[in-house]
């Protein structure tokens, strides 16, 4: 049903061919067989991320970020499915190559910063090693293998990156702190040089502290590497801190994509506009907001606008049930149109045909 | 609000609803989400259905047939020997049993002693980890060094000590005892590692700041959640049970007079069986053991996967 | 509650800055020296156990036994007297309770498992001594055998990306893993020793051959050994291999098994070093349990094959009602039984890093 | 003013028993610290993971028992309190706690929770007043009887689900409310709800609430008084808005400077270096903050209702001054 739209906003992308994105995600589809029917977990997300830019993706729990960050890395696992779409990273169809390719591709031109920090780690292997074996599973068949001083000058060096003294490659996962393996765990996703790092939830269960020392280190690197970064969270804050552009995601859809000024002094659409308000600040003491109502189950969602009945903005029925469509309604700021939840949407009539 | 409540405790004032309605309604929120979860728990439903099955062939057989003949030299004294026929289905031994009687009236007998091992090792199992995990410090580990050291020494050693010291060997309801003394430590020790988790859980804790005794954790709050886990371990029981039986009749140490399927063994390597080319002597008592076993291992990975919640979902 | 720092800081840097005789104090205060106090403990209360059976019942079991031999008379006719004689000095039957107890756990300290009454004046000690290396032999190989063919098998089974005509192999394993192992050994004989004559009915070895070192001598060893040898493995691989796979399903829902994936791994390391390396832990855990029941499964093995291992020789004084030789087997085997256990937990650091010396 | 509960010189030491060689953890160290009976307040206790926070929490239940100081209850010691008292401390400290959906036994619905303290606390005389008490307490969080009750845990949504344990703990009418971690694990839409329910049991009830939590955002939003845990130690307490603007200890400004700000024009300074806990196994730990378990210290008044730890320490550790200095540094860019 959004095939059209997505159609409609490439050709609307003034003069940037697809090769110029690190990662072109287009109409996008990952679907759960379950007894009870199909859970569409991310039904026709179209995003786009240049070469350098950090683009964040939040949402509440269930709304289908997470299950497109390891569906872009092809993770997915049964009973979920790639069910359409393309991810082009820089211009390579991830879902069309075979399962040898895309094993090349992890880590060495795609990472992945992991949500449990926690467990994502062997708990039987050295750090070291650890490191070392996504290296060498990435060395071509015919290229000289390289000797053991030498992989270990470059864990070390690693290591030190990405803040962790040396010595850390000769521990066990279970001897660090949550901190540190999320530091390792960044250390592996950097091994390679990626130019596109996808980072699913990277402080979630950390201290305030130390998930502004992981942030910023991982800022760093971004900038060391001039990576494009797709950072996965829930946390308005860590966006703010964090991103250069932002996608809000409700439902398995995108309801608003903008730079990240944009989306907290001027969202269009209802839900982040909610949900920028119910956020609490350190500056002054006020009621607390939250948004009324709860996010429809994935299963057999109707058809429509699916945010409509906890939509603030009055709308009748019909309103509703229009199906709405992502358009681009300044440079850079797309917004998922609908009379229900967009309450200037009179503004930009001219640009749907409902 | 009016809903009738169907997991309400015994305890608490006699709804106003009638019986049936009760009845009704615990059928609906209990009940069938169990038959339509077990639609999707294949090991359950095929373990039951060879439990089943066997059980079938047992009680047809007690209908039909005369069982009497498990005696020795019942079954054509003359000549003994027989392979199976029409009038001996399952043939007759070297004493003159009738192998098919033998088959009826000892698959029951067998399941008889793993049924007292496994009761009776469960409930003490049970009652020693609750009160283990519940009085902590000395007791709980004794109870803790008592289990570990069950489970260092070998049951069927235990057993043979027992069995050697009894006069005129064991009744089966004595082998079924006696294997229970040995049998009490696995269970003891998984219920308690299950109750020593539970008990750290916010909801038990909320019960106990909601002013609830002891007692009432115990039965109310803890004993269903373990349900799942009792059962499990009561069919591994049965199953440990009967194996350990089976071994201490093989060595002879057995009821002698009772035609259980280990004894059957016995008989069979006593008389050397095989070099006579008797296959129908020690084919049925293999087949049938093979049948518990089997059914046992599928009910109890069954249960195991209705009393793991990480399973349970991924069915 | 214990903050990640305060855990690594009792690791790590105690560890390190211990001087030897301290790091020598951690280690055995908190682990080796508790490990084998248990491993005592476990000794002393078997021990026990056995002395109290039999006195359950009421009745002087020596003496019992000893009445049985004397009414049977025959072979054992000789001797009778000094043997009776023997014991009463030895156990001082008529002495206390705790007095018999001490003299018991004295003898058991020495190894002095007592004589023999059906063999009078053999003593348990040689009797075990002639029949154990039989059961090392042949247990020893099919221990470790069935136990990485049926992890192997277990391995292969639970990892997705294997082929999937695999999975018919499961039913015959899982049904395998729930047939006592010596019944299989009936079937075996049956089949390939009496229906095909491959391999011979029973017994280590021709009773016309002479134990010596040549090649006729071992081979005879091997054939006799190959049945009762397949038998325990049958079963061992049946009931690894449903455990290992259960590990292996388990793990594949882990937070590092996904990131391994996520780094490209080749599928071989991920299976290896990754799936299998974990699964494996509670495997070798089940193995330190499971070593007793394994035991008395050969016990019966032994009794099917008339293998002359020590299975063989307590079921010979089963028969015989020789109580000594059977509380003799009885202590070996859990002697056994403990000191494997032991030496699993001992060495099980070694296998998982997240357990040391300093915790548990 | 009588004090309703009270922990004087409370320690809670975990570990170090017989051949236990784990070390001991001080979980909480020397913490005093007081609820009133006549003037509702909301309190804070606010700490990262292993400040302790939680086993003060614990304490205050009555769930666990300190090492050493002791705990007052209406004037009285804990330990010595008469079945009746205890039980009468039972209704009158209510907890929530972090994870709604534990909070449930998966075997009963959600009736359950809600009816056993009724039974246990003999509240109510039949069945219909019962009913009636339970259809007030929901509807007074904001939730409808008839779409709740009746149901089971796990067909209810997380907020839903918290807002029933609210309920559970307004309708015995209790004094004080300790609520650990209430919001972090309910998604940001529904925070607000609950927040606002914990609000209202102080404004409308006149119940004293515990808000223990990490999050310092909310906290500043809903508290009145705040008091900082770090390491098992109180490093600085005092009226919120005066504590958060003006954050006095090192580990508070650093605390507060780590917050990210929902704010694309305030963002977080220079990048932070590792503090202690991350060097862990790098070497040797630094003692930060100054906290060191038992260490001789005291609390200055900066300014009224504000307080801040000075410890003691000895030659070698940076003093306090320094550590205050050095975390001037690091203030924001903005």
């Amino acid at each position: 049903m959004t095939l059209e739209v997505t159609n409609e906003a490439s050709s609307t992308r003034p003069d940037l061919s697809n090769r110029d994105f690190a990662l072109d995600i287009q109409d996008f589809k990952v679907y759960y067989d379950t007894p009870r029917g199909i859970v569409k977990a991310v039904d026709g997300v179209s995003l786009a991320i240049r070469q350098g830019e950090r683009f964040a993706l939040v949402g509440e729990s269930g709304s289908g970020k997470s299950t497109l960050a390891m569906a872009v890395m092809r993770l997915t696992r049964p009973p979920g499915r790639i069910a359409g779409g393309n991810v082009l990273l820089h211009g390579t169809d991830l879902v069309s190559i075979s399962e040898e390719e895309m094993r090349q591709t992890r880590l060495a031109d795609i990472a992945l910063v992991p949500q449990g920090a926690m467990n994502s780690l062997n708990p039987v292997m050295k750090i070291s090693n650890q490191v070392i074996d996504g290296i060498i599973d990435h060395i071509p068949e015919d290229a000289p293998k390289p000797d053991a001083d030498e992989l270990e000058n470059r864990v070390n060096e690693l290591l030190v990156r990405v803040g962790l003294a040396p010595m850390v490659g000769q521990l066990y996962p279970h001897e660090l702190s949550g901190g540190m393996k999320q530091r390792v765990a960044m250390a592996i996703a950097i091994s390679l040089s990626p130019r596109v790092i996808i980072a699913d939830e990277p402080t979630s269960a950390l201290d305030v502290i130390v998930q502004r020392q992981i942030m910023q280190t991982l800022g760093q690197l971004q900038e060391g590497l001039d990576a494009a970064v797709l950072l996965v969270g829930h946390d308005m804050g860590l966006v703010a801190q964090f991103a250069d552009t932002v996608g809000v995601m409700y439902a398995g859809k995108l309801v608003e994509i903008a730079p990240v000024e944009t989306i907290f002094s001027n969202p269009l659409h209802a839900y982040p506009q909610l949900l920028i308000e119910s956020i609490p600040t350190m500056d002054e003491r006020k009621p607390l907001t939250g948004i009324p109502g709860l996010q429809p189950s994935l299963l057999n969602l109707p058809e429509g606008d699916v945010f409509a009945p906890r939509s603030p903005i009055p709308h009748t029925p019909e309103d509703a049930a229009t199906v709405p469509k992502l358009v681009e309604v300044e440079p850079g700021h797309w917004v998922q149109l609908s009379r229900s939840s967009v309450a200037d949407f009179n503004t930009y009539a001219h640009l749907v045909d409902y | 609000m009016d809903t009738p409540q169907a997991s309400q405790s015994p305890t608490s004032p006699p709804p106003s609803r009638s019986k049936t309605d009760e009845l009704k309604q615990l059928y609906w929120d209990r009940i069938n989400p169990i038959i339509r979860y077990a639609r999707r728990n294949p090991p359950l439903i095929f373990g039951v259905l060879l439990l089943g099955g066997l059980m079938l062939f047992v009680g047809i057989g007690y209908l039909v047939y005369d069982t009497e003949q498990y005696r020795v030299l019942s079954a054509d004294p003359g000549d003994t020997r027989h392979p199976p026929s029409l009038q001996y289905p399952f043939g007759t031994d070297t004493a003159g049993r009738d192998l098919f009687a033998v088959a009826i009236r000892g698959t029951p007998l067998t399941l008889r002693i793993g049924l007292i091992a496994g009761f009776f090792a469960v409930s003490f199992g049970t009652v020693l980890a609750f009160i283990a995990a519940y009085y902590r410090g000395l007791v709980d580990g004794t109870v803790r060094v008592m289990a570990d050291v069950g489970m260092t020494v070998p049951p069927l050693l235990i057993l043979i000590l027992i069995a050697i010291n009894i006069e005129g060997g064991l009744s089966v309801d004595q082998m079924g005892l006696a294997v229970a003394t040995v049998a009490w430590v696995w269970p003891a020790r998984t219920i308690r590692a299950q109750v020593l988790i539970m008990r750290e859980q916010s909801y038990v804790e909320i019960s106990r700041l909601s002013g609830s005794s002891g007692m009432a954790i115990i039965f109310k709050e803890m004993m269903p959640n373990l349900i799942p886990y009792i059962t499990a371990s009561f069919v591994t029981s049965v199953a440990a049970g009967i194996l350990a039986s089976i071994g201490l009749e093989a060595l002879g140490l057995g009821p002698f007079d009772s035609p259980t399927l280990g004894m059957t063994i016995f008989w069979n390597i006593q008389q050397s069986s095989i070099i006579l080319g008797m296959w129908w002597w020690w084919l049925p008592p293999i087949v049938a053991i093979v049948i518990v076993f089997v059914g046992l291992f599928l009910i109890s990975s069954g249960l195991d996967e209705w009393s793991n919640p990480r399973l349970r979902q991924r069915v | 509650m214990t903050p990640d720092g305060v855990r690594s800081e009792s690791v790590v840097s105690r560890l390190k800055h211990a001087t030897f005789t301290e790091l020598l104090f951690v280690v055995f205060h908190s682990f080796l020296l508790r490990r084998f106090l248990f491993f005592l403990l476990v000794i002393w209360i078997a021990a026990t156990v056995i002395f109290i059976i039999p006195r359950l019942s009421g009745q002087d079991p020596v003496k019992e036994k000893l009445l049985l031999e004397a009414q049977r008379g025959g072979a054992i006719q000789t001797g009778f007297e000094q043997m009776a004689e023997a014991y009463q000095k030895r156990l001082g039957l008529d002495q206390p309770i705790l007095t018999q107890y001490k003299n018991y756990m004295f003898d058991l300290v020495r190894f002095d498992l007592g004589t023999s009454i059906a063999f009078y004046p053999r003593s348990v000690n040689s009797m075990i001594a002639d029949s154990i290396l039989w059961t090392i032999g042949l247990l020893g190989t099919v221990i470790v055998l069935g136990f990485l063919i049926g992890t192997l098998a277990g391995a292969l089974l639970g990892w997705p990306r294997s082929p999937g005509y695999l999975q018919f192999l499961f039913m015959p394993l899982l049904t395998l893993s729930a047939v006592p192992q010596y019944l299989l050994g009936l079937i075996l004989i049956y089949v390939l020793a009496f229906k095909f004559s491959w391999f011979p009915l029973f017994g280590a070895y021709n009773p016309g051959t002479l134990p010596s070192w040549d090649f006729a001598y071992i081979w005879d060893v091997i054939q006799h050994a190959i049945l009762p040898a397949l038998a325990f493995i049958l079963g061992a691989i049946g009931f690894w291999a449903v455990g290992m796979r259960g590990m292996m399903i388990n793990n594949q829902g882990e937070d590092f098994m996904i990131q391994a994936e996520a780094k490209g791994l080749k599928g071989a390391r991920i299976f290896m070093r990754y799936a299998v390396r974990n699964a494996m832990l509670p495997q070798v855990t089940g193995l330190a349990l499971s070593y007793g029941t394994l035991l008395s499964g050969a016990i019966l093995i032994e009794r099917i094959f008339m293998y002359p291992g020590i299975g063989d020789t307590l079921f010979q004084a089963i028969r015989l009602s020789d109580f000594f030789v059977i509380r003799g087997v009885v202590m070996t085997v859990i002697l056994s039984v403990a000191t494997a256990t032991f030496l699993v937990d001992v060495l099980y650091p070694l296998l998982d890093p997240r357990i040391n010396y300093g915790r548990r | 003013m009588s004090a309703l509960l009270e922990l004087q010189d409370v320690t809670k030491v975990f570990g170090g028993g017989f051949l236990d060689t784990r070390g001991v953890t001080v979980a909480v160290d020397r913490v005093t610290l007081t609820i009133e009976e006549d003037i509702p307040r909301i309190i804070t206790i606010a700490g990262e993971s292993g400040s302790g926070k939680t086993t003060l929490a614990r304490l205050l239940l009555g769930s666990i028992e300190p090492t050493s100081g002791t705990m007052l209850y209406r004037g009285k010691d804990f330990s010595g309190l008469s079945r009746r008292e205890r039980r009468e401390f039972r209704r009158e400290v209510q907890p929530i706690f972090q994870d709604p959906f534990e909070s449930y036994n998966p075997f009963y619905k959600v009736d359950h929770v809600l009816h056993s303290p009724i039974k246990n606390f003999k509240l109510v005389s039949s069945r219909d007043e019962r009913d009636r008490l339970v259809e007030e307490a929901l509807l007074m969080v904001g939730l409808q009887p008839d779409e709740t009750l009746g149901r089971f845990p796990h067909q209810l949504s997380g907020g839903q689900r918290q807002r029933i344990m609210v309920a559970r703990a307004l309708m015995l009418k209790p004094r004080v409310i300790l609520a650990d971690e209430p919001v972090s694990m309910v998604d940001a839409s529904l925070r607000a709800t609950i927040l606002e329910s914990i609000q209202d049991m102080k404004r409308e009830l006149g119940i004293s609430v515990l808000y223990i939590t990490h999050d310092l955002t909310t906290a500043f939003q809903i508290s009145d008084e705040i008091l900082i845990m770090y390491r098992g130690n109180v490093v600085e307490y005092g009226d919120v808005t005066k504590v958060i603007p003006n954050p006095q200890h090192a580990y508070t400004r650093m605390l507060i400077d780590s917050i990210p700000q929902a704010n694309p024009g305030k963002r977080w300074g220079k990048l932070l270096e590792a503090t202690g806990t991350e060097m862990v196994g790098t070497g040797e730990e630094t003692e930060q903050f100054g906290i060191r378990p038992q260490a001789t210290r005291h609390y200055d008044e900066v300014e009224p209702d504000h307080f801040v730890m000075i410890s003691e320490n000895d030659a070698g550790s940076p003093g306090e001054e320094e550590l205050v200095s050095a975390a001037t540094d690091q203030g924001p860019s903005s």
